[in-house]
């Protein structure tokens, strides 16, 4: 039977009804889960308001009132984007239920992250009418693929091509000049040109941040706030203001206090990015009495570097800015990354932290290549390694909680 | 002092009875719906068949994926650390690599001298290779899986299965039974594919000696053939190899039992 | 052809010649006794030693030795002094070697000396008193302490008639720095009187003193010696006598001369030359830059 | 915490006041500083040991009869003032006390304050300029040896005192402009005056463009560090805990590259290093780059150091 369009039409906006209310409900279930918990406080209610951004845009826009940039990953330059006048959001996704509008055109073993971005343009408040410009660095293929698959979206892309080889001085000076082609393009957005000294401001906006959410994690190396609260916390950067992330974070170290101190073995939780309300595997974790003592999630830890300028010129500025999304970053992608695997053996020594649980999403390739090398090194050094493969859906809950269990045995 | 492992399994329910660290009493069921029925069934014939009352018991350990569904447990061992520690026991200290092949899972566990989970390797959400997949063969081919074992050995040409994954293999044996090949071939084909599945998840050079087989299917002496031939490694296979869990469950509990009496009386 | 290169050859030749007649022989002054310095020697100990030759004749080139003087001998004096104050003087010893008399002055660490020489001389029945005299720094550095023994000089020194150049030491005397000449004698100046001037490169010069009985003397700008190292130096002797009825006083004075260390210095074209190169590198990075993508 | 700029910007100033003017209160700290404290400002308190080096009293000025006596002696306790000197506070001469680099310092403070950006040099330029101050170092040893003992003109005497630029820009601070003039007593100086001229020109264009542009070439550099191992002073770096943010690299008045890069050994003491301590100022990670005198650590980077740094209060601070 042909459908006409009137009625295609309808039937396209009620499964979008329909989804969206899983969706609103995927969201409100992750929220009252972390609402539930003991270690809940009111202060961190903020941040999980955050959240409803793909539920009511519209709210979140208003909330904000300044031109949104969706970036994703995290080699967009926030700082830039602030001095011009935008308000960065990534556009990260961790909704298992959006994925409904985009697996059907998209390959089955597709990173659920992508499928979730990609599902969200499809939603009828879509990306299209909340962000002005969509900025997506070419890190893995999955990204580098991502203005593809959503090109029948009228939405103006622009891609910075990122130098796979760090510390070469030719990765550095083409990224440099990536992030000048991404402040004329921006200026041109913007209407105005980029004021040297408004840039310092939100550097050192963004600087305060980092001095923030350095003290989280030290809070959390000595497991005073749990590792899925600041994988919370560090999320709702991705969206937040950055004043006010800063503002409540400060707010949340001042008053929090864990309710009890108990001795459960640390852990690392290292590998792919994991992004409300996607939390399955920090919950996963604490339920099985391990506590994240540290990550390297791009969506947690790795999301906040210093940006240290020497020079306040113009070119000081945009190169600092460029090598702190550039060298900083140890996205898998990358080539040159030996320091990831030494970082990560430093910090776990220093904190004495035993184990690794090294998360991996399904389809997430340049993660489960290193996988490997980093198991064998990772066991050489006398820590315990366990890779976990997972996707957003929740059915084998069961089968990581059996392991994450043994493997918290192994540790002790 | 008595206690007892009950392992709440995908596939089956086992409980078993241990005193002192030797066995009394074991028995299996496959699992249904109502759990907890199941359990309590076995744990009421168990008691008959030792002649015990409840007070005699000192303890249930509950493990297997359904190990938080039954209420009267003392202790829950998650299910790694309990088919270690029963293989261990078991295989007189020898165990340093199990394989446990399960109804859902398929795990490579190390031990440490001391009995310990040294570490472990386990498949990720797929069933191939795994107990249900010899289910789902025993279905198409109209066999019981107990009978698997004897009639790969009648095989006289291996067939080779192409597909690892469980849904897939279903259609491969429905599409060779139609292209005329011998069930026991088809068995037999099974085995390996099953085999170089297990092999695939760990590789032969990860198994330290000595390396036994647990878990339901392991009493497929065809299987454990295969999986020999498959790694090139000396493969035992315990005793009652489905019980490996639930004992290891027990053990775990009754060693803290009188860890903790011997405290007490320290004590006193 | 052949005509021309020959009269350039004469020419050549002439001009070689020309410099090899040494024209200040023509003097109608007497001849003095003088001072000349030599090349000063570092010891391996560490002082110094400054060979002094003692000549008789006109400077530069018209030396006769010391022959016909009687009562040569030389003194020197380090910077102490004796009891009333007065600086003490020592007898150096000569050393003859053929025609060349010479005295060697050492100095084991920092010293001023003043050095005279003197000598008699008997012409017609008038007697001629020669003295020379010059002073210098030597900037010994020895680690040793041993001491020299200097004989103390037993009899006057016969100064008389004596030249004092002011300032008397100077660190680096050099030409373009005025000095002031002050003929002494028997403790009085001499007003108006003529004084000789025999420079190393130069033609010999009159200078008259004023009513005070000074003047004022500027080495001239010497090309040979700019050519030379900072280090070089060329001498000079200023010569002043006195005739007092049956004696003559004959007093010399050798004066070491550097080449001017700042007089040759153009400022304004240094200057030009550091602003036109600084001017020519900035436009040159500016133009750099401008190259540049970001 | 102090502040580690602020304290060296107080030392540089200090020591500047100190070795310029401090010959006039009678100071007198001797011949073999190592550092660009120019004998040619006439109140100056300490010579530079290049100038020793150069000499014929305490240097390579010397026939090779007169080396082995008193005065090669002479010759080798000036170095070994120089030795000592530079084992004690290493490169920390370089980025703490020598006034010509505190001149250099003060000049890009002026060029930051305006905005101009500082010039990049590529990697590879940067590295064939490395060897020039060898050269330079060479050369300075081996004219006055010939002047010494092959009758070259003496006028060549103190070849690297004659281009040299501090010569020209410190008596300035002296009240002395004399050495920009141009020398014409004879051909050799005349040449000498101008390509010292020509060169004063080029650095100082270069010292306002980029950061310590002279050190690049200075031989003192290399001499000192030749003896850099014998130093109390080591900068060394715990090369795990490194995330290769490049920070130290992109702050570096000099452009190292090898304290950012360096992936295997402890020390990063490099041949260009001035110790003036930018890059463990600017280290985010706690103790990665760490001072350590007699490994005892003077000072180390953290967060909370950078945070004091470079985290300004108010907004106004920030537009400098």
């Amino acid at each position: 039977m042909q459908l006409n369009s009137a009625e295609r039409n309808n039937s396209k906006a009620k499964l979008a009804q329909k989804i969206k209310k899983e969706i609103q409900e995927e969201y409100h279930r992750q929220a009252s889960f972390l609402r539930e918990r003991s270690d809940f406080c009111q202060e961190l209610e903020y941040f999980l308001e955050i959240f409803s951004l793909p539920v009511s845009p519209q709210k979140v826009k208003k909330r904000f009132s300044r031109p949104f940039v969706g970036i994703y990953c995290i080699q967009a330059p926030l700082e830039l984007f602030d001095a011009l006048g935008f308000h960065p959001i990534r556009l990260c996704s961790g909704s298992l239920a959006i994925q409904r509008l985009s697996s059907p055109f998209l390959p089955a073993l597709t990173c659920p992250l992508i499928k979730s971005c990609v599902g969200a343009f499809y939603l009828d408040e879509s990306i299209e009418k909340l962000c002005d410009i969509l900025v997506v660095p070419t890190t893995c293929d999955w990204n580098t693929k991502l203005p593809e698959m959503i090109q029948d979206k009228a939405i103006p892309f622009y891609i910075m091509e990122l130098p796979h080889i760090k510390e070469s001085e030719r990765g550095q000076s083409r990224w440099l000049e990536e992030i000048y082609e991404l402040k004329r393009f921006l200026e041109q957005c913007a209407g105005r040109r980029l004021n040297r000294s408004q840039l310092q401001i939100s550097v050192n906006k963004y600087m305060k941040a980092w001095q923030a959410f350095g003290r989280l994690i030290e809070f959390r190396r000595r497991g005073l706030i749990c590792g899925t609260w600041s994988i919370v916390l560090a999320n709702a950067f991705m969206i937040d203001d950055v004043e006010s992330w800063t503002d409540k974070v400060n707010i949340v170290l001042k008053n929090y206090d864990k309710p009890e101190g108990n001795s459960n073995p640390g852990v690392f939780l290292a590998g792919s990015p994991v992004f409300f309300p996607y939390l399955k595997i920090s919950e996963l974790i604490e339920e099985a009495g391990m506590d994240i003592l540290a990550d390297e999630l791009c969506t947690s830890e790795r999301l906040i570097a210093s940006v240290i300028y020497d020079e306040p010129s113009e070119y000081g500025l945009l190169k600092a800015l460029s090598e702190r999304y550039h060298l900083s970053c140890s996205c898998p992608t990358y080539i040159d990354n030996d320091r990831r695997l030494k970082n990560i053996l430093n910090t776990m020594r220093t904190y004495n932290i035993k184990g690794i649980v090294y998360h991996l999403l399904k389809g997430c390739h340049p993660y489960d290549l290193e996988s490997f090398y980093f198991e064998k090194v990772i066991k050489e050094n006398g820590f315990r390694f366990l890779k976990i493969e997972t996707d957003y859906s929740r059915e084998d809950r069961q089968n990581i909680l059996a392991r994450l269990e043994a493997f918290r045995a192994t540790l002790c | 002092m008595i206690t007892v492992g009950i392992d709440l399994g995908t596939a089956a329910i086992k409980v078993v009875f241990i005193d002192q660290g030797s066995l009394l009493w074991a028995k299996a069921l496959p699992t249904l719906p109502q759990h907890i029925k199941v359990c309590e069934q076995l744990l009421k014939e168990g008691m008959e068949t030792v002649s015990l009352k409840k007070k005699d018991i000192a303890g249930v350990a509950a493990t297997g994926y359904g190990k938080r569904l039954f209420p009267g447990s003392m202790k829950i061992v998650d299910e790694i650390s309990a088919n270690a520690v029963g293989a261990y026991v078991l295989s007189k200290a020898r165990a340093r690599t199990i394989i446990n092949i399960g109804g859902q899972d398929v795990k490579v566990i190390k031990i440490s001298c001391e009995g310990k989970v040294d570490d472990f390797k386990m498949n990720d959400k797929c069933a191939a290779g795994t107990g249900r997949f010899f289910e789902m063969a025993g279905r198409i081919l109209d066999t019981p899986v107990c009978e698997f074992g004897d009639l790969s050995f009648q095989s006289l040409s291996q067939v080779c299965l192409n597909s690892t994954c469980a849904v897939f293999a279903e259609s491969e044996i429905v599409s060779l039974l139609s292209m005329g090949k011998s069930r026991n071939d088809i068995i037999a084909g099974l085995h390996k594919s099953v085999a170089r599945r297990i092999s695939e998840l760990t590789g032969s050079l990860y198994l330290e000696e000595a390396i036994y087989l647990d878990g339901g299917p392991a009493v497929n002496k065809g299987l454990t053939l295969a999986i020999k031939e498959e790694l090139i490694r000396d493969i035992d296979v315990l005793e009652q190899p489905q019980f490996t869990v639930a004992f290891g469950a027990a053990i775990i509990l009754s060693e803290e039992m009188s860890v903790k009496e011997s405290i007490k009386a320290e004590r006193r | 052809m052949k005509i021309r290169i020959l009269i350039i050859l004469i020419l050549f030749i002439y001009f070689i010649l020309i410099q090899g007649i040494d024209i200040y022989a023509f003097s109608s002054k007497e001849e003095y006794l003088w001072i000349e310095f030599g090349k000063c020697m570092r010891e391996k100990d560490g002082s110094l030693t400054l060979p002094l030759e003692l000549n008789y004749g006109r400077f530069p080139g018209a030396k006769q030795g010391l022959k016909g003087l009687d009562e040569v001998s030389v003194f020197y004096s380090l910077s102490e002094t004796d009891h009333n104050g007065k600086p003490v003087f020592y007898t150096a010893r000569i050393q003859q070697d053929k025609q060349n008399y010479s005295v060697n002055i050492n100095s084991s660490k920092q010293n001023r000396f003043i050095v005279f020489a003197q000598a008699k001389k008997k012409q017609n029945k008038v007697t001629i008193r020669y003295l020379a005299k010059t002073s210098f720094f030597l900037f010994g550095h020895s680690f040793s302490k041993k001491k020299t023994t200097r004989i103390i000089l037993s009899r006057e020194i016969n100064r008389q008639l004596e030249i004092r150049i002011i300032p008397e030491f100077q660190c680096w005397p050099q030409t373009g720095n005025s000095v002031k000449i002050i003929p002494v004698f028997k403790k009085g100046y001499l007003a108006e009187k003529a004084i000789s001037l025999f420079d190393q490169n130069m033609p010999q010069v009159e200078i008259m003193t004023n009513e005070k009985g000074e003047c004022v003397y500027v080495p001239r700008e010497d090309k040979r010696l700019n050519q030379k190292g900072e280090t070089a130096f060329k001498q000079a002797v200023i010569v002043a006598e006195e005739d007092q009825g049956g004696i003559k006083h004959i007093s010399s004075y050798t004066l070491l001369l550097h080449r001017s260390r700042f007089k040759n210095y153009k400022f304004f074209m240094g200057i030009a030359i550091f602003l036109g190169t600084m001017a020519a590198v900035f436009l040159f990075v500016i133009a750099g830059r401008k190259r540049i993508k970001f | 915490m102090t502040k580690v700029y602020k304290l060296r910007f107080l030392v540089q100033s200090m020591s500047f006041a100190v070795l310029t003017y401090g010959g006039r209160l009678g100071l007198r700290l001797g011949h073999c500083l190592p550092c660009f404290t120019c004998p040619y400002v006439g109140s100056c308190s300490g010579h530079c040991y290049l100038m020793a080096l150069q000499r014929s009293q305490w240097g390579f000025q010397i026939s090779f009869a007169e080396a082995i006596s008193v005065w090669g002696l002479r010759a080798l306790g000036m170095f070994a003032g120089f030795f000592l000197l530079t084992i004690i506070f290493s490169k920390a001469w370089c980025g703490w006390i020598c006034p010509f680099g505190t001149l250099q310092d003060w000049i890009t403070f002026l060029r930051k304050k305006l905005g101009i950006r500082e010039s990049q040099f590529s990697w590879t330029l940067r590295d064939r300029l490395k060897p020039i101050k060898y050269i330079l170092l060479i050369f300075l040893i081996v004219i006055p040896i010939l002047i010494g003992n092959a009758g070259l003109h003496s006028d060549f005497g103190l070849p690297f005192c004659q281009i040299c630029p501090a010569k020209k820009l410190m008596p300035i601070f002296a009240g002395n402009f004399r050495y920009f003039a141009v020398d014409i007593s004879n051909p050799i100086t005349a040449f000498m005056s101008i390509v010292s001229l020509i060169l004063t020109a080029f650095f100082f264009v270069g010292m306002f463009f980029k950061d310590r542009f002279f050190c690049l070439f200075c031989p003192l550099l290399a001499l000192i560090s030749l003896f850099e191992k014998f130093g109390f002073l080591g900068l060394e770096k715990k090369v795990d805990a490194c995330t290769g943010c490049g920070n130290c690299q992109r702050v570096c008045p000099l452009n190292i590259r090898e304290v950012h890069l360096e992936k295997k050994k402890k020390n990063v003491l490099t041949q260009d290093c001035i110790l003036c301590l930018r890059c463990v100022e600017s280290c985010p990670q706690a103790k990665v780059l760490s001072l350590k005198f007699f490994k005892n650590t003077i000072f180390s980077s953290s967060k909370d150091y950078i945070s004091k740094r470079f985290i300004k209060k108010k907004r106004e601070n920030l537009c400098n």
